[in-house]
């Protein structure tokens, strides 16, 4: 009897991602699922969060009676902010990115593959015709110290998204050291997949199967805790 | 002390704009001109050059203009920005239909090196280097250099004929302060433009009121100061095309 | 957040930098962080490469050690500055003597390339072009390269191991405000810097008592707070060999 | 029977400088003389004067009682600020600076020559040895819209300043404009020093003299307004 099997909602993509944070990290999060995860880190990680914007130190999405137009994250979403946060224009707020301060950044994305290059920004194979939407993403993927990817395992009709090269153009050519999805947990290491954590009731092998590369199995593999 | 010109009126504010001109529009979320973008609308101007983190979304309901709509209405020449397209490719865009069409022309910047492209324009630089897209699409053709072991692209300036301002406070000496995160381009697009003109939403106070340590744009770099009305725009209320819709979601 | 450590005293935020590190040393009369830098004299620590608007004057009656202070104790290996020399020849100046002496070196920058330099290794870009000292002596053996019909030399980013900052308020999140013209380098040189060490005027207060709007050096870039000491230095009182004489005057 | 001649003193100096700053001009002054003249200027002139350290829109040098240790010209003495007065760090105000947004620069100098070049941070001619006190003087020359230079018009032993070519290392190869002396007022253009005004008692003939380039004679000559 296998048990239910159950896929990762955004929220709980969202809270996985926030558990791996470490103490005292500089966190920059991308529109979309990432800008979730500040809402469900615990205080006591002393987790700073950044953003595109300038807004330094951030918390979580501001609920109606908290929100001020004013104080928004990368996705425009209304946050609050913790005691001594701070503002910086646009052109501070990337110094800081360039230079490498933040510990990582997490992005959406639409394909991830084994050297940690990642695509988010087209989705078209034609010749470039400068359309697209990068936002931020080619300025923080080019210095984070680490890049995570929040996103689907795969695309609406099946089809992988972690693949052996992507077949999209890149956002930055390496850079991606893990990536969450609705089913797993994926370390991507020296140029290979590692699959870390599985959602309830997935197995390694359906998961391989939703895979565009070959995935490792992590010898401390466990459950995806939800 | 020099002082700028406060103007009554958004549309006297706009009213000499001629047509051709390259306009820095700051906003992300809040933080957007849409006072000045709307009399600019009315005032008729064409063959504009544009400058912003994107090129704004679906109209909105209460008559305000964005840059989508001088696309729309044929009046802008080029785009230069971080999301010339929806990130979603099931969305439309005017923006995409005109490119393709060959009556829009269209620049697709980094967020940060657009940033830096502007602050640098503001700062006398000409040109610098970024590690911002190296590897990708958007760098070929772009000179490459190396420093340290580590490749780099080279990117110019950009000094723009105007920039509009959004403002929450200003003096008559046209210092300015941005509140919260409405701040993002502003201050650096109130440096990277010949001629500033700036819409503040709360009333102009004598100068010397604002602090000289809290002053976040000096009233140097402001041509034109406008008070936005009490019918005018207040809030962001449309958010950017390029923040709507998550990447990579489901 | 992420919070600096606090201090107890001078000696105990310097006590662990070591020899032969680069070292961002702010101020322009006011804004410069005596107290940090008389603590590292008496630290011990050598081979200093330091990055200054000017190298001090001569030594000050209450003790306060400078730049100056320190290359004359041999423990500096070279000075990075805008003022290398006094301007006026008949002074003597003991960087004059060590660097034609063979035991100092120096490295003599115009003072906005100065801050640019280091603002650019705060912001990731390694190099970028500036019009100035084209023509002089300081550009012999640069690049030089044209843009638009106008030339330029290319200048590289400095990013330092240490800065000691100058600040009149911070709070417990390291976020800092400085006071009038005692601002002058100490945000760019907070930026550039992998470990910034600030000494404080005011009483450290909680977080979130400096409103994130008027905040000048975010905290995220500070590493060390200490708290001036009632006995500690306050005023300027002394002014670098830069400034002391005018140019040209009879 | 000649007038007594009479050398304009450092205040002078200044004074003749402020009187000829057009109304609404963005100035910046150097060290020595040249900060003097924000103490000579009028406020209908709307002048903002800014200074290397990020103060913008500073006044007339302080006395005693209104001294501010915090609040300094380019040359580290006290001044005070206009209403309306602002601060920025040293990147934002060489930022200004190599914009363009300055109309004029006032600077000290040893020497200048008739194209406009001028030498004022070295006295030796010897092999450059990373030896000099420039501080932003190449900044503002390389790009204020008008260098003018406040100097006495010789060398302490009556050598003179203004010369065909300087033998100094420069400052900048060109920019200066206009250059005000203890006995006149000499305008730099289209490679000539032109003599417009004269400190009282001295004739152009005497000036001429202590000058090491030809000077024309404005046909507007006048004597320096005391």
């Amino acid at each position: 009897m296998t048990a239910a099997q159950r896929r990762l909602t955004r929220e709980l993509i969202a809270a996985t991602i926030a558990r791996r944070l470490e103490r005292g990290w500089i966190v920059n999060l991308g529109v979309g699922m990432p800008t979730l995860v500040s809402s469900y880190v615990h205080p006591k990680q002393d987790l700073t969060f950044t953003s595109e914007n300038g807004v330094i130190g951030y918390a979580g999405l501001a609920d109606e009676s908290e929100m001020d137009q004013d104080i928004v994250n990368a996705g425009v979403q209304p946050v609050t902010l913790h005691p001594g946060a701070s503002i910086v224009h646009h052109a501070d707020s990337f110094a800081l990115v360039r230079r490498g301060m933040n510990d990582v950044t997490v992005l959406g994305a639409y394909e991830v593959a084994i050297d940690g290059s990642f695509a988010n920004w087209r989705t078209s194979t034609e010749p470039f015709d400068q359309l697209g939407g990068i936002g931020g993403a080619m300025d923080l993927a080019a210095r984070c110290k680490q890049v995570w990817i929040a996103m689907d395992h795969t695309t609406r009709d099946g089809s992988p998204r972690l693949l052996e090269h992507c077949t999209l153009p890149v956002t930055a050519p390496r850079g991606v050291t893990l990536v969450v999805t609705d089913v797993a947990v994926v370390a991507v290491r020296d140029g290979r997949f590692v699959l870390e954590e599985h959602a309830p009731g997935f197995t390694p092998q359906q998961i391989q199967a939703m895979t565009g590369a070959r995935l490792e199995i992590s010898r401390d593999l466990s459950e995806i805790q939800i | 002390m020099r002082q700028p010109i406060v103007c009554a009126t958004m549309s006297e504010a706009v009213a000499d704009i001629p047509d051709d001109i390259t306009l820095l529009v700051p906003g992300f979320g809040p933080g957007l001109p849409f006072n000045l973008l709307t009399a600019l609308y009315d005032q008729g101007a064409r063959g504009l050059t544009t400058v912003s983190n994107g090129v704004g979304g679906a109209p909105a309901a209460d008559g305000r203009k964005g840059l989508g709509e001088f696309v729309e209405a044929g009046r802008v020449k080029k785009v230069i920005a971080a999301f010339t397209a929806p990130t979603h490719p099931s969305r439309g865009s005017i923006v995409v239909d005109m490119v393709r069409g060959g009556t829009l022309e269209a620049e697709l910047v980094p967020q940060g090196t657009l940033a830096e492209r502007v602050r640098a324009g503001g700062a006398g630089i000409p040109a610098f280097y970024t590690p911002a897209s190296v590897g990708t699409l958007l760098a070929e053709g772009k000179e490459h250099r190396e420093f340290d072991g580590e490749t780099y692209v080279m990117e110019r300036a950009i000094f723009a004929d105007y920039a509009f301002i959004r403002a929450w406070r200003a003096d008559t000496a046209g210092n300015l302060v941005y509140r919260m995160a409405a701040r993002n381009f502003n201050p650096v697009f109130a440096m990277g433009a010949r001629h500033v003109i700036v819409e503040v939403e709360q009333p102009i106070v004598p100068a010397g009121e604002i602090p000289p340590d809290q002053v976040h744009t000096p009233g140097i770099y402001v041509e034109r100061l406008v008070q936005i009305p009490p019918d005018g725009y207040f809030s962001s209320g449309r958010m950017p095309a390029a923040t709507t819709e998550p990447r990579g979601s489901r």
